[in-house]
């Protein structure tokens, strides 16, 4: 089947979240870390403004405004100044080496697409093969938080986890009912802003914001 | 009925005059067999009168149930020996106690025995109290056990019906009797504390179980609790002889062979009384510990019994 | 009462209606905790009233047919509902008959208590005969299991009276635990009983058709369930601790009557809720109950501490009960009814006779422990001279326990015993085999019992004071006498009306087995089946007795000429006498344990030569804490140190929880 | 309408006291609000009584029976607690564990948590549903960090970071129901509508309902604190203030469970295979055994009361998972019981700790010297939890062991070690410190126990006569459940 060219470019948008995913997965700085998520914003808010403009479903248009504002330009912009101010640049090794990482990140790509094989049969939209994708980016998401070890990446992924689901909303369904977007916008920022609190609180009592520190609740 | 009750009180009076003529023949018979100058058979009677003559000393601190208990054991032995019949098979009263509260009822006065000799709290005392105590619980169900055993084939606890069984139907060859027989030998020389597991004559207090229990009664009470030990053994005697060889025994109403039996019984007892004695001379007293041994020993053969009588039996 | 019988529900409602005076009574001890004379003067002996109606409600209903009543509690779909039929009439009238001594005496025993304790106290009582009357009247699992629990829990917190004592604490929680751990089981034997439409009445249970597969599963829970409240070996290890533990009228309430309940729920459960009974069942109670008997006997003959030795028998004589019930059962499956009838009734009459006598010897012991302070029978002694009504009250306790005739104990064990005589012909041979070992082991148990108790006895109240202060030992109040007496008179009249007894256990024993004993003795002579076989009259053996008794003092007051003379002990002419010279308790125990060492672990610290003050101490304990229960404290330790790795702090791993279970749940359901 | 006022009161309430600050009575002003949600919710329990369930506001805001119930219990429970935090929190800012700041934020936040709540419950749209269940979260987060030791900022972190995934986890399983949902009702607002989606839920997508519910599960099932998903419940019970230990435990758990039913029922009804029943099963079962063995080696009083909550969801879960009448009857009073009981017992827990200083069970002891009616709260409470008559908790495990053992027999071994094993331990801990002797001198201040006597009162009631009309009302619940 032929797709309209728009949405190859969405397809294409896809593949790149995909990559960037993987990007941030082997990723050790910091820095290059927000780098990379900005990007993965740009290229959803790209995605997103498309479908809205091929499917005319113009409340897209409103939630691809806000991935911008929040995922691309605020949110980097407010972890670049804790970066800053916390210098916590240089992420320590992860808990497995990049390669392994990155095997088990491509067994979960081809899992999740397995998983989203029969869903995507069944699509009415046109857009089918992105579920998959959004899958193996929240997986992805995942795993980077599992592998990290600094409280802010592990935030960044968490992060990343929502672009998947969010690619997930707005290309499989065409997006969820407004209500349900401006919520969840409306949670995330509100999460992002307690995460700012809790970055200086940990930073003042731990005097880092690395996690070994963060591992004395345990059953003796 | 009125001859069952004359007979009954008549067997009862027999019992406890001849109890102590019994003792004086074992005696007697034992200091043949140890070689020594027998005493006359009428001396445990002498005794009997000498001790009811004395003034009684007591123990400053005995209770009244010190004082008691004599009577208590006297009238449990005399209940006892009207149940078991000797001369004559219908005893009226007989209903009023099986086997099993025959078995009660020497239990009875055992515990009364045990406790009035805790009573005066001294070392002797409590320790045949102990002993003895130690004694009766292997003893008392391994008469038990015989006595089932006899239940067992005459389908019945009663005494005269169990007699009236096995004297007077056709006669038939029990081999669970000849465990139950033995069993029974090794009870009775431990329920009347004789060699081998106590020695009746001993003067070594240490070695003591039933002496020692009454070192501290004097006159009366003493002479009352010789007086029920020999009716214990004359009782025991004939147990014996109504379980293991009753004939002779006048059945029911048949007061024609009365006399017949009443020798009998007298050749029994006698023949009983000397056997006793021969095996006393023949054994020698077993160490305390190992008196548990012998009587479980007599546990073991009164239930083996049972077990012989339904595997060759039923 | 019986004129009465016409209106039977009636019975039932007045039974309500105590059950719901008690709880009243109750509370309003809470709201007097001012005044010690309204708790001692007012509530507890109108508790003992309501006791005293019950049991003669009990008798009245033992007649009556049937009476069922529907209370507004509950579930939605299941309200409380009640019944009274002669089976829980019975253990009314055991409960009422033998609780309203022990409160008579509870009268005079706790006025030594202060009042915000006593009051607490008073809640919990009564709460607690309550409970246990309404688990006899519950017609429904969920009200019996309340009762049940209520019943548990408010003994608990009397066990628990005085908190501060850590063994205390560590008994009333084993208690707790066990009786716990045995109401669940309980519940999954419901559970298993219940038709699965959420219908949890009595009433359609009995119509319930099971398997034998799971009929026997259901009896294997209730068995488990009842047995870990009635104290059965391997579940008895709570017993010893937490009886002693209570106060004393406490210790006879739980003893005397709260394992009984555990053998109504058996029999209720077993004859009346299931409607298939198997033979091999009574083969395994008669087996455990045998056991138990033993194993109770031996301990309780080692015992050093008065009231733990009572606990002990305690569990000797709920062996005895369950080898009876076993023993039922055999015949029952057998389709031998009389002899089924014989043993119930041997059962029936032993719980009643125990609820009697123990009730009478602990009440008997806390009076001791009242007067002396003392728990430990190596410092008592020769107290009989000190409180005679104590001594000689419970001596008739005593020989009622040891099977002695012509109390009641003895006749309970004569119907055992002919029982067992009665066998053969059951159709399978391994059982004729069977039953004359267990005939012994029943003889051998109720021997032993008589050293147990000539030990208790004699320790505590004969001989000389083992220590100096017990010469200031004080009588006890006239409450308590009168408490005892009327323990004392319950076990001399049912020794010696047992023809009486049975016709009035009758119905019971019909109801359960389908048929009563038939005695073919008259009025005062019992005998099972034929008069030929077996028979026993107290009345007459009392009165030969009394008679050759009366006729040898009157004789020897003939002959002799009555000059007495008190002296000094003679014991061989030694000559200083002292206390310590007796047989302590541990002295009196020590052929048995030298016996039976195999079954307990002994601990002894023996004194050597130079020793400035020797002492010696001899304990045995429980080897099935050691082999059982220490075992399993272990493996639960284990488990959970696993289950704790889990729980190791580090974020990443939880996440990796999180995912992996997340991936495993996907893979679950798309294949 | 009542619902607007459960809702808005809370949500205006967290304003004006974000507003307000600690200018004094903010207690009291904190208690008021909560007094009047609970006003407003008996109001909106009386109406669904009464007239049934009711759709509000084109379709946006749900209630039957199920959840009128929920709410009406949050409600109390919320308002019970409120009442319990003022004199606690005056005396830890006495201790100077907490300033004006904090408190303005905890009383602020209090609110606004159990807006989200109220919300989560009412709302008939599966995306609102988790938005204020992530909001809940959020309002929480802050709270269990309130103390700012280096301990609670770590039990904050663990709880935002798996509790954000896990409910991330959710919203793509909303996504999916959505997905699925559309191809029938269409895009747009109707498509996340519960009533809509249960109307037509037998002709929804199998396949990716089933992906859907295991998202759904693991995601609300992780705030519910099923195991292996529990890690953060312990962390955050101990170390928050214990009000909001009281909340979490006693009301969170059940809202979250809430969310996981009305997936459930969906599932369910799509599928027609008992999978999603089966799941809950395991889960329950894994959950009740893991944390009963986990209770046995507490020293924490907090932690392993949390740890007991753990347990007790398993057991709800279970129910609910079993299905049935009854068992879904029993899993909704067990819910009850809980929330109940466990709140009530974490405010006596309170009261002790405070008075101890420390949360370690072995240095309290002998509270029934120091302070009698304490220490009777907590033992009863303990009793209340361990399921004996004639409390209430009996009577909902009464009902979920018997179905258990007459439908799952396999299951019950497990449930008889697990119940035993938590019994021994929590009682064995318990009891020391109520009984015996003690070192700790009495109580300066009189604590607040009204609330814990109230709830273990309505437990005690409700364990031997439940009111008709509340019965019809868990019927009709259990019903809508698949019963």
């Amino acid at each position: 089947m032929s797709l309209s060219y728009p949405l190859q470019f969405v397809n294409l948008l896809a593949a790149l979240l995909l990559l960037i995913s993987f990007a941030m997965l082997s990723q050790r700085r910091v820095v290059g870390l927000i780098t990379l998520f900005a990007w993965q914003g740009a290229a959803l808010a790209a995605s997103t403004a498309i479908i809205a403009w091929s499917t005319g479903q113009h409340h897209l248009y409103y939630s691809a405004a806000l991935t911008l504002i929040l995922k691309v330009i605020a949110m980097p912009w407010f972890f670049y100044r804790i970066v800053r101010q916390l210098d916590v640049n240089r992420e320590v090794e992860s808990m497995l080496n990049i390669p392994t990482t990155m095997l088990i990140g491509i067994v979960l790509v081809i899992f999740s697409f397995n998983l989203a094989l029969p869903i995507s049969q069944m699509a009415g939209t046109v857009m089918r093969s992105t579920l998959g994708i959004a899958m193996a980016c929240v997986l992805l998401a995942f795993l980077m938080m599992i592998t990290r070890r600094k409280a802010i990446t592990q935030v960044i992924g968490f992060l990343a986890m929502e672009n998947g689901l969010f690619f997930a909303a707005t290309s499989a369904t065409y997006g969820m009912p407004l209500v349900v977007e401006l919520g969840v916008a409306l949670d995330v920022l509100v999460g992002v802003f307690v995460l700012g609190i809790f970055f200086f609180q940990i930073r003042e009592s731990f005097e880092s914001l690395d996690l070994k520190h963060m591992e004395k609740l345990r059953e003796k | 009925m009125s001859t069952g009750i004359l007979l009954q009180i008549a067997q009862t009076l027999i019992a406890i005059l001849l109890a102590p003529l019994l003792m004086g023949w074992v005696n007697q018979c034992r200091a043949w067999l140890q070689g020594r100058s027998a005493p006359p058979l009428t001396q445990p009677y002498r005794t009997l009168k000498k001790l009811f003559h004395k003034d009684a000393v007591i123990a400053h601190h005995a209770s009244p149930l010190f004082r008691f208990a004599p009577y208590m054991i006297f009238s449990c032995m005399v209940l006892a020996a009207g149940l078991v019949p000797t001369v004559a098979n219908d005893l009226p009263f007989s209903p009023a106690a099986d086997v099993i509260a025959l078995v009660g009822v020497f239990a009875l006065a055992r515990v009364f025995l045990a406790l009035a000799a805790m009573d005066i709290g001294t070392a002797f005392g409590s320790l045949g109290a102990r002993r003895e105590m130690l004694v009766s619980f292997l003893a008392e169900p391994a008469l038990l056990m015989v006595l089932f055993t006899a239940s067992f084939i005459s389908q019945s606890t009663e005494l005269p019906v169990i007699v009236d069984t096995l004297a007077h139907r056709e006669f038939a060859i029990y081999p669970s009797l000849a465990f139950a027989a033995v069993a029974f030998w090794m009870v009775s020389t431990a329920e009347n504390a004789r060699i081998p597991v106590d020695n009746p004559t001993t003067h070594l207090e240490l070695t003591m179980i039933h002496e020692a229990m009454i070192l501290e009664y004097s006159a009366r009470h003493l002479a009352l609790i010789e007086w029920a030990v020999a009716l214990k053994l004359y009782v025991y005697s004939a147990l014996g002889i109504a379980l293991f060889v009753p004939w002779g025994i006048a059945p029911q109403g048949d007061l024609g062979a009365l006399p017949l039996a009443i020798l009998a019984l007298l050749a029994k007892l006698a023949a009983g009384g000397a056997a006793l004695s021969l095996l006393e001379a023949v054994f020698a007293k077993l160490r305390l510990f190992r008196a548990p041994e012998f009587l479980g020993t007599a546990f073991l053969l009164g239930v083996l019994g049972m077990l012989i009588h339904f595997l060759l039996e039923v | 009462m019986f004129v009465l019988a016409g209106f039977d529900t009636h019975f039932l409602d007045l039974a309500w209606a105590g059950v719901l005076l008690w709880l009243v009574l109750g509370f309003s001890a809470l709201l007097a905790q001012r005044s010690k004379n309204v708790l001692l003067r007012l509530i507890f002996p109108l508790g003992g009233g309501v006791a005293l109606c019950m049991a003669a409600i009990g008798l009245a209903g033992l007649t009556a047919p049937p009476a069922t009543l529907v209370l507004p509690i509950g579930l939605p779909d299941l309200p409380f509902h009640l019944r009274l039929d002669a089976l829980s009439a019975f253990f009314l009238l055991l409960l009422g008959s033998a609780s309203f001594g022990v409160t008579v005496y509870a009268t005079g025993y706790f006025r030594s208590m202060k009042s915000a304790p006593l009051a607490l106290l008073g809640l919990w009582y009564h709460l607690f005969l309550a409970g246990m009357a309404m688990v006899m009247l519950a017609d429904d699992a969920y009200a019996f299991m309340v009762a049940w629990e209520v019943m548990a829990l408010s003994s608990y917190f009397l066990v628990t009276t005085d908190h501060d004592v850590p063994e205390i604490r560590r008994a009333g929680f084993l208690y707790l635990l066990i009786a716990h751990v045995g109401a669940v089981s309980l519940l999954l034997a419901f559970g298993v009983m219940q038709g699965g439409n959420g219908d949890f009445t009595f009433a359609t249970m009995r119509q319930a058709e099971m398997t034998p597969y799971w009929a026997s599963v259901t009896f294997l829970l209730a068995l488990f369930g009842f047995g870990a409240k009635a104290g059965l070996v391997p579940l008895h290890v709570w017993l010893p601790e937490a009886h002693p533990a209570a106060p004393s009228p406490v210790s006879a309430l739980m003893s005397g009557i709260m394992l009984k309940t555990a053998i109504y729920g058996l029999l209720r459960v077993t004859f009346d809720l299931l409607d298939v009974q198997l033979g091999w069942w009574g083969t395994l109670a008669l087996a455990l109950g045998l056991i138990t008997a033993l194993y109770g006997v031996i301990f309780a003959a080692v015992q050093s501490d008065m009231k733990r030795l009572l606990a002990w028998s305690s569990i000797e004589n709920i062996g005895i009960l369950l080898a009876a019930f076993g023993l039922t059962l055999i015949f029952y499956t057998d389709g031998k009814g009389a002899l089924a009838a014989l043993t119930l009734t041997a059962m029936l009459y032993h719980a009643i006779n125990h609820a009697f006598f123990k009730s009478l010897l602990f009440v008997g012991a806390g009076s001791v422990l009242h007067a002396t302070g003392e728990r430990r029978m190596g410092k008592l002694g020769g107290l009989i001279r000190f409180m005679p009504w104590t001594a000689w009250l419970t001596l008739i306790g005593v020989l009622a326990i040891a099977g002695l005739p012509p109390l009641n104990g003895f006749i309970s064990e004569w119907l055992l015993l002919q029982a067992f005589l009665l066998t053969p012909g059951l159709t399978q041979p391994y059982l004729n085999m069977v039953i004359p070992v267990a005939a012994a082991a029943v003889a051998l148990a109720a021997a032993l019992a008589a050293y147990v108790m000539v030990k208790f006895f004699g320790v505590i109240f004969l001989g000389q004071p083992r220590a100096p202060a017990l010469v200031h030992a004080h009588e006890a109040s006239w409450p308590e006498r009168l408490g005892m007496l009327w323990l004392a008179a319950g076990c001399l009249l049912l020794g010696l009306f047992p023809v009486q007894t049975i016709a009035a256990i009758a119905p019971v024993v019909r109801l359960l087995t389908g048929q009563a004993l038939v005695n073919a003795g008259n009025w005062l002579l019992i005998a099972p089946l034929a008069a030929e076989r077996a028979g026993y009259a107290p009345l007459l053996f009392l009165a030969v007795v009394l008679t050759v008794l009366l006729l040898s003092f009157i004789w020897v007051r003939r002959v002799y000429h009555g000059r007495v003379r008190r002296a000094d002990p003679w014991d061989c002419g030694y000559p200083e006498q002292d206390a310590r010279m007796q047989d302590s308790a541990e002295g009196f125990g020590q052929p048995i344990r030298h016996i039976f060492a195999a079954f307990m672990r002994v601990e002894r610290e023996t004194p050597d030569p130079f020793d400035r003050h020797p002492h010696y101490r001899g304990d045995s304990r429980d080897k099935l804490w050691l082999l059982l229960y220490q075992p399993i404290a272990r493996l639960t330790g284990w488990l959970s140190d696993q289950a704790a790795r889990l729980q190791h702090g580090r974020i990443q791993w939880y996440l990796m929880y999180s995912f992996a279970t997340l991936v495993f749940l996907l893979i679950f359901v798309s294949h | 309408m009542e619902i607007y006022w459960i809702l808005g009161i809370p949500l205006a309430g967290g304003i004006f006291l974000a507003l307000w600050g600690n200018r004094g009575h903010a207690p009291e002003i904190n208690a008021l609000f909560s007094l009047a949600t609970l006003l407003a919710a008996a109001a909106l329990a009386a109406r669904i009584v009464a007239g049934g369930p009711l759709l509000v506001g084109q379709g946006w805001f749900f209630i039957d029976s199920f959840n009128v119930f929920l709410v009406a219990l949050t409600a109390l429970v919320a308002f019970t607690t409120a009442l319990f935090s003022r004199p606690y929190m005056r005396i830890e800012k006495e201790h100077g564990k907490l300033t004006d700041a904090r408190l303005r934020l905890y009383h602020s936040s209090y609110q606004v948590f159990i807006g989200m709540m109220l919300l989560a419950l009412t709302t008939n749209n599966m995306g609102i549903l988790w938005v204020s269940m992530e909001g809940a979260t959020l309002a929480t987060v802050l709270l269990v960090s309130l103390y700012r030791t280096p301990a609670s900022l770590e039990a904050a972190w663990k709880y935002f970071i798996l509790c954000g995934v896990g409910i991330a986890l959710a919203l793509f399983g909303t996504i999916l129901l959505y997905f699925a949902a559309e191809k029938v009702l269409g895009s747009g607002g109707t498509a996340l509508l519960w009533t809509q989606l249960n109307g037509v839920k037998a002709q929804l997508e199998p396949t990716v309902l089933q992906l859907a519910f295991v998202f759904l599960l693991v995601g609300y099932g992780t705030k519910v604190g099923l195991v292996p998903l529990h890690s953060w419940l312990p962390d955050a019970h101990a170390e928050g203030p214990t009000p909001v230990s009281a909340v979490l435990s006693g009301l969170l758990l059940n809202v979250a469970l809430c969310a996981v039913m009305r997936s459930k029922v969906l599932v369910d009804g799509a599928l027609g295979t008992d999978m999603a029943g089966n799941l809950m099963m395991g889960f329950g079962l894994l959950s009740v055994v893991v944390a009963a063995f986990l209770i046995k080696r507490q020293t924490d009083v907090k932690r392993m009361f949390a740890y007991s909550s753990i347990e007790h969801m398993g057991l709800i879960t279970f129910a609910f998972g079993m299905g049935g009448a009854v068992a879904s009857f029993a899993g909704l009073l067990h819910m009850t019981m809980h929330s109940l009981t466990k709140s009530a017992i974490f405010f006596a827990v309170g009261h002790a700790t405070q008075k101890a200083g420390t949360q370690m069970m072995d240095d309290i002891r002998g509270l029934i010297q120091t302070n009698p009616t304490l220490g009777w709260g907590l033992m009863l409470g303990t009793i209340a939890i361990l399921g004996v008559p004639p409390f209430g908790v009996f009577a909902s495990e009464f009902l979920i062991i018997t179905t258990a053992m007459h439908a799952h027999p396999w299951a019950t071994p497990f449930l008889l070690i697990a119940l035993g094993v938590a019994f021994a331990s929590i009682f064995g801990k318990v009891q020391p410190m109520v009984f015996g002797e003690t070192r700790l001198p009495r109580l300066p201040y009189q604590p607040a126990l009204a609330p814990v006597f109230l709830h273990l009162g309505l437990v005690l009631m409700l364990g031997l006569y439940i009111p008709p009309y509340l019965a019809a009302w868990f019927r009709q619940a259990a019903h809508l459940l698949g019963g």
